[in-house]
């Protein structure tokens, strides 16, 4: 099992690495940030799986805060890109 | 190679990267970028000495990973400061026109 | 079957790659993208570097809440430009950067590769001690016991950065409340995410500080946490800014530093020097700093990110 | 071993919604499309290695932490994807 889980927390890796050639080709912010936001899942993600292949303290927790965190920075770089919704007009 | 000592390397290669963005970029806010990179190699550095360090039951040596906490919020604090210095900046100057900027988004076709 | 080395060995890549990205690319807005990216991945890095605290600490404030900050900044130049400088510097003096730069990183690298064996550590010294302070996470134990001036001068690092950033303010603004104003729809997406987050944030963010005595977590994490859903709100216009004259602000900015040297000055009194504490109430006077720590750490970190003053003071 | 089996099923099932939603992230022609395809990776896949997960979680109070991080990441996930979706649709209705 607990190979299984640490091949699942590579395999999860390897893809969303391979999400980031979105954030490489772009070609708006929009795709970009959709990347960052693959990567923020995915990272979570691999945060649960290997911490179940071999217990790791403050694991979850860190998953916990690339959560919500990853959910402040959306909402900056989408509310800043577009002027429309920064309540300046 | 163990796997601290590819954190380590990884450390000295964003040191070298954010030397050069730092002394290369002319835009004052990818300097900023660049020094967090910078930054950010150096707490690498750090936490691989703390990974050696691991002993008494440990996973690594908790000094200097205490060390990197201290650092990471006054690497924050400054680059909060160069942020306030730059907005600044360009409201007390003259604003001659810039590069125009990227599109935004790929309009759905 | 041993696979970590492998997973490590690709994070590294993965950092390098994402580093140098947001180095060479031409949008900024573009690489503050990629530099958040980069915390994101950092912070999975320190996790496999068993450093927990390090892992909460970068996905919160490095790449969190930095990001955020660096966006508006980006942002805000995007609708009106800076002043550019003469151009990017020439040929002769760009292969002197990369000759040096490439210098200090092969210096560092072999450095890395040439530590010492066994490797120098404090940690039985800090295993041996942790009874003292009634601590059970370590990084802690050495954040508000063993080296406790260090985060004495950090938050009074903290609180100089701000009135840094608050005397940047013209003299017209000064006492008033920092950011524009906020119009938004109060039907719209983000406002419902204003108001489902901050709940739920609150509850981490209280969670990590009282896990910090025995498990990764703590007074920094926790109150960027609660930094960030201030943040949150405050984009979202459900709450505003505070004016920056308020007295009871300027009290919740500095009563964690307050506190703090009230417990120091009291040590020198009774267990002989700054800072020491009594071992019989250790972990008392440890949760007694860190609560209102949390709090001024909470609210200089929200105002930091919110900038100077930027609209005057009602009369 | 039931418990086994079910973990491997949730997790391959969750790696195999990560990866048909990096392929669409990479391969659909526009933003929106390329919005459809992540979202499937965000809700579904965490929310499979979640469950697949919890089933080896140490006691009830992490297997809690694990659905709250799915809740989170379901909630913050598909609001930030109407935010992107919105402001894609405004500018091009403006274009």
């Amino acid at each position: 099992m607990v190979e299984f889980l640490t091949a699942a927390a590579i395999l999860l890796m390897a893809i969303v690495a391979a999400g980031l050639v979105r954030l490489l080709l772009g070609p708006g912010i929009a795709d970009r940030l959709m990347a960052v936001q693959l990567l923020g899942t995915g990272s979570a993600g691999m945060l649960l799986l290997s911490a179940s292949a071999v217990p790791m303290a403050g694991a979850v927790d860190v998953a916990l805060v690339l959560g919500l965190l990853a959910a402040l920075v959306s909402v900056a770089l989408v509310k800043s890109a577009d002027p429309s919704m920064a309540g300046e007009e | 190679m163990s796997s601290e000592t590819w954190f380590g390397l990884c450390g000295a290669v964003l040191v070298g990267l954010g030397l050069f963005g730092l002394i290369t970029h002319p835009d004052a806010l990818r300097k900023l970028l660049a020094f967090n990179l910078l930054g950010g190699g150096v707490f690498l550095v750090f936490g691989t000495i703390a990974r050696r360090g691991a002993a008494a039951g440990f996973g690594g040596d908790p000094v200097p990973q205490a060390l990197v906490i201290t650092g990471i919020v006054v690497a924050f604090a400054s680059t909060a400061l160069a942020v306030a210095l730059l907005r600044r900046l360009a409201e007390a100057g003259g604003e001659p026109a810039a590069a125009a900027p990227a599109p935004l988004a790929e309009p759905p076709s | 079957m041993n696979l970590s080395p492998d997973v490590d060995g690709g994070l590294a890549v993965l950092i390098a790659g994402l580093a140098l990205w947001t180095i060479a690319v031409r949008d900024t807005f573009a690489a503050v993208i990629g530099f958040v990216a980069f915390g994101l991945v950092v912070a999975v890095a320190w996790m496999r570097l068993a450093a927990p605290d390090v892992a909460l600490t970068e996905a919160a404030i490095g790449s969190g809440i930095t990001g955020g900050l660096l966006i508006t900044a980006a942002a805000g130049r995007r609708r009106r430009p800076p002043p550019q400088p003469d151009g990017r510097p020439r040929g002769i003096v760009r292969i002197a950067a990369a000759t040096a730069s490439v210098l200090a990183a092969v210096g560092l690298g072999v450095a890395v590769l040439s530590l010492p064996t066994p490797a120098p550590t404090l940690a039985p010294n800090v295993a041996l001690h942790l009874g003292l302070t009634g601590l059970a996470n370590p990084v802690n134990a050495v954040l508000l016991g063993f080296r406790a001036v260090d985060t004495l001068l950090e938050v009074f690092v903290l609180l100089l950065a701000l009135l840094g950033v608050w005397s940047l303010a013209p003299d017209r603004f000064w006492g008033g409340r920092p950011g524009a104003a906020q119009r938004v729809d109060p039907h719209a997406m983000l406002v419902f995410v204003a108001r489902l987050l901050p709940p739920l944030g609150i509850v981490v963010g209280l969670h990590l500080l009282w896990v910090g005595a025995v498990a990764p977590g703590g007074e920094f994490q926790s109150a960027t946490v609660l930094a960030a859903v201030w943040i949150l709100a405050t984009t979202a216009g459900l709450c505003d800014w505070p004016p920056v004259g308020k007295p009871r602000l300027r009290l919740v900015l500095v009563i964690g530093t307050a506190v703090f040297l009230a417990i120091g000055l009291a040590g020198l009194v009774i267990a002989g020097a700054f800072l020491a504490y009594p071992p019989a109430y250790a972990k008392l006077l440890i949760v007694a700093i860190e609560l209102p720590l949390t709090l001024s750490i909470a609210a200089i970190l929200g105002l930091l990110v919110a900038g100077p003053p930027s609209r005057e003071p009602r009369r | 071993m039931a418990r086994e089996v079910t973990t491997i099923v949730a997790v391959c099932a969750g790696l195999f919604f990560f990866l048909a939603g990096t392929i669409g992230l990479i391969r659909f022609p526009d933003t929106l499309s390329r919005l459809h395809a992540l979202t499937k990776a965000d809700n579904l896949g965490l929310g499979l290695i979640a469950l697949g997960t919890m089933l080896q979680a140490q006691g009830p109070l992490q297997a809690l932490r694990l659905v709250v991080i799915w809740l989170l990441v379901l909630v913050s996930g598909s609001a930030v994807s109407q935010l992107i979706a919105l402001r894609v649709y405004r500018r091009s209705g403006q274009s």
